[in-house]
């Protein structure tokens, strides 16, 4: 599985993608979060990040896969 | 109708008129540009990255919420990406409707919405250092 | 700043660049236009008449109330006089602030107040007849 | 004293200007609009109409004098 990253995220992973093993059995949005702060703990400084599921915000529960395009959203700043 | 773009620059030339409609009688037009300060600190530049696809599918959703719940005749939201310049143009949201009321609340909403939820993220460039704008509490 | 203005033609070309203000990130401009129907009849034209002196004088009254209430960079007040068509523009509202809310409230202060103390009239001419405008219950 | 007419009251009164003689001893902005209200009773069915005096509104006690810019103001349809 392949996360999307964007602005400071980018900078803090120092990777343009994260790439979640399969072997990491994540299943949902919530598993994903988690697994992304124990691997960048400096994720957990964001006032908050969300996480995009085929360009719709996702809640925890949803069940991920394979498939689809997930992306790592931190707080939002455009306008 | 509506017009939902990312642009590298925002032409303003041109927006009145793809604005106009025969039964509109007010158009309120919101346009936010790069400010020389923040928290106090001198700005030297912006620079915008969009998830684009997901922009784009956010401002359209923002946009026929706004449609449901407005009589709009022509809606625009144009956001820029890229390096921005201090009073560069960066967001113009426009709408035009037979009654001036709903083109200011239709208006506030698409722009305060977009800065809520649209993913775009903005750098400011200081002297002497960056910040990536609402990350940190 | 603040420019106050009665003309014949309104040009919308330049009125962002005369809004900018290196510490005004929200720009909100309103622009009135002539409809093509009132009270369900085809509008052919609008004749606009003003009382010109006492009207910039009520005009700059509303600016500087604006200008005490909210903080802002630029404030533009602009009507058209004369015969005016469809889709033409016949009033610009337009302000600068560093916040946009002050600039969607500063902006629909001034059209509001406009519209109920400013000494302009409004003829509007239909296929067969005219009518001042607000003149009868 | 000399009263300016605008929009609909110079279709109603057939004039551009309102002379108001000073035999009729008006001296205030309500004896100003009773006489009108006499003179053009069609006046009587506008929604309203104040009187300027100077470029300002004025209350019906003010005071008027021949020296002052006095003016008619029917319903306003500016914007």
């Amino acid at each position: 599985m392949e996360v999307l990253l964007f602005g400071i995220s980018k900078e803090i992973t120092g990777q343009q993608t994260l790439d979640v093993s399969s072997d990491l059995k994540i299943n949902t949005v919530l598993e994903l979060k988690k697994w992304i702060l124990e691997k960048y703990p400096e994720m957990g400084n964001l006032d908050s990040f969300a996480i995009a599921v085929d360009q719709e915000y996702a809640n925890d529960e949803l069940n991920i896969s394979d498939g689809q395009e997930i992306a790592l959203i931190p707080p939002v700043s455009g306008g | 109708m509506k017009k939902i773009e990312l642009v590298s620059e925002i032409d303003l030339n041109g927006l009145y008129s793809w604005l106009q409609h025969p039964e509109a009688g007010g158009i309120d037009l919101f346009i936010g540009s790069v400010r020389n300060h923040a928290h106090g600190k001198s700005v030297i530049k912006l620079v915008f990255e969009g998830y684009e696809p997901m922009a784009i599918h956010q401002m359209n959703k923002l946009a026929d919420q706004a449609i449901k719940q407005w009589p709009l005749k022509r809606l625009l939201m144009i956001h820029a990406l890229g390096s921005k310049n201090i009073g560069d143009p960066v967001v113009v949201i426009g709408v035009a409707t037979a009654h001036r009321n709903d083109a200011f609340e239709a208006c506030k909403f698409l722009i305060d919405e977009l800065k809520n939820t649209v993913p775009i993220w903005k750098k400011e460039h200081f002297t002497d250092h960056t910040v990536w704008v609402n990350a940190h509490p």
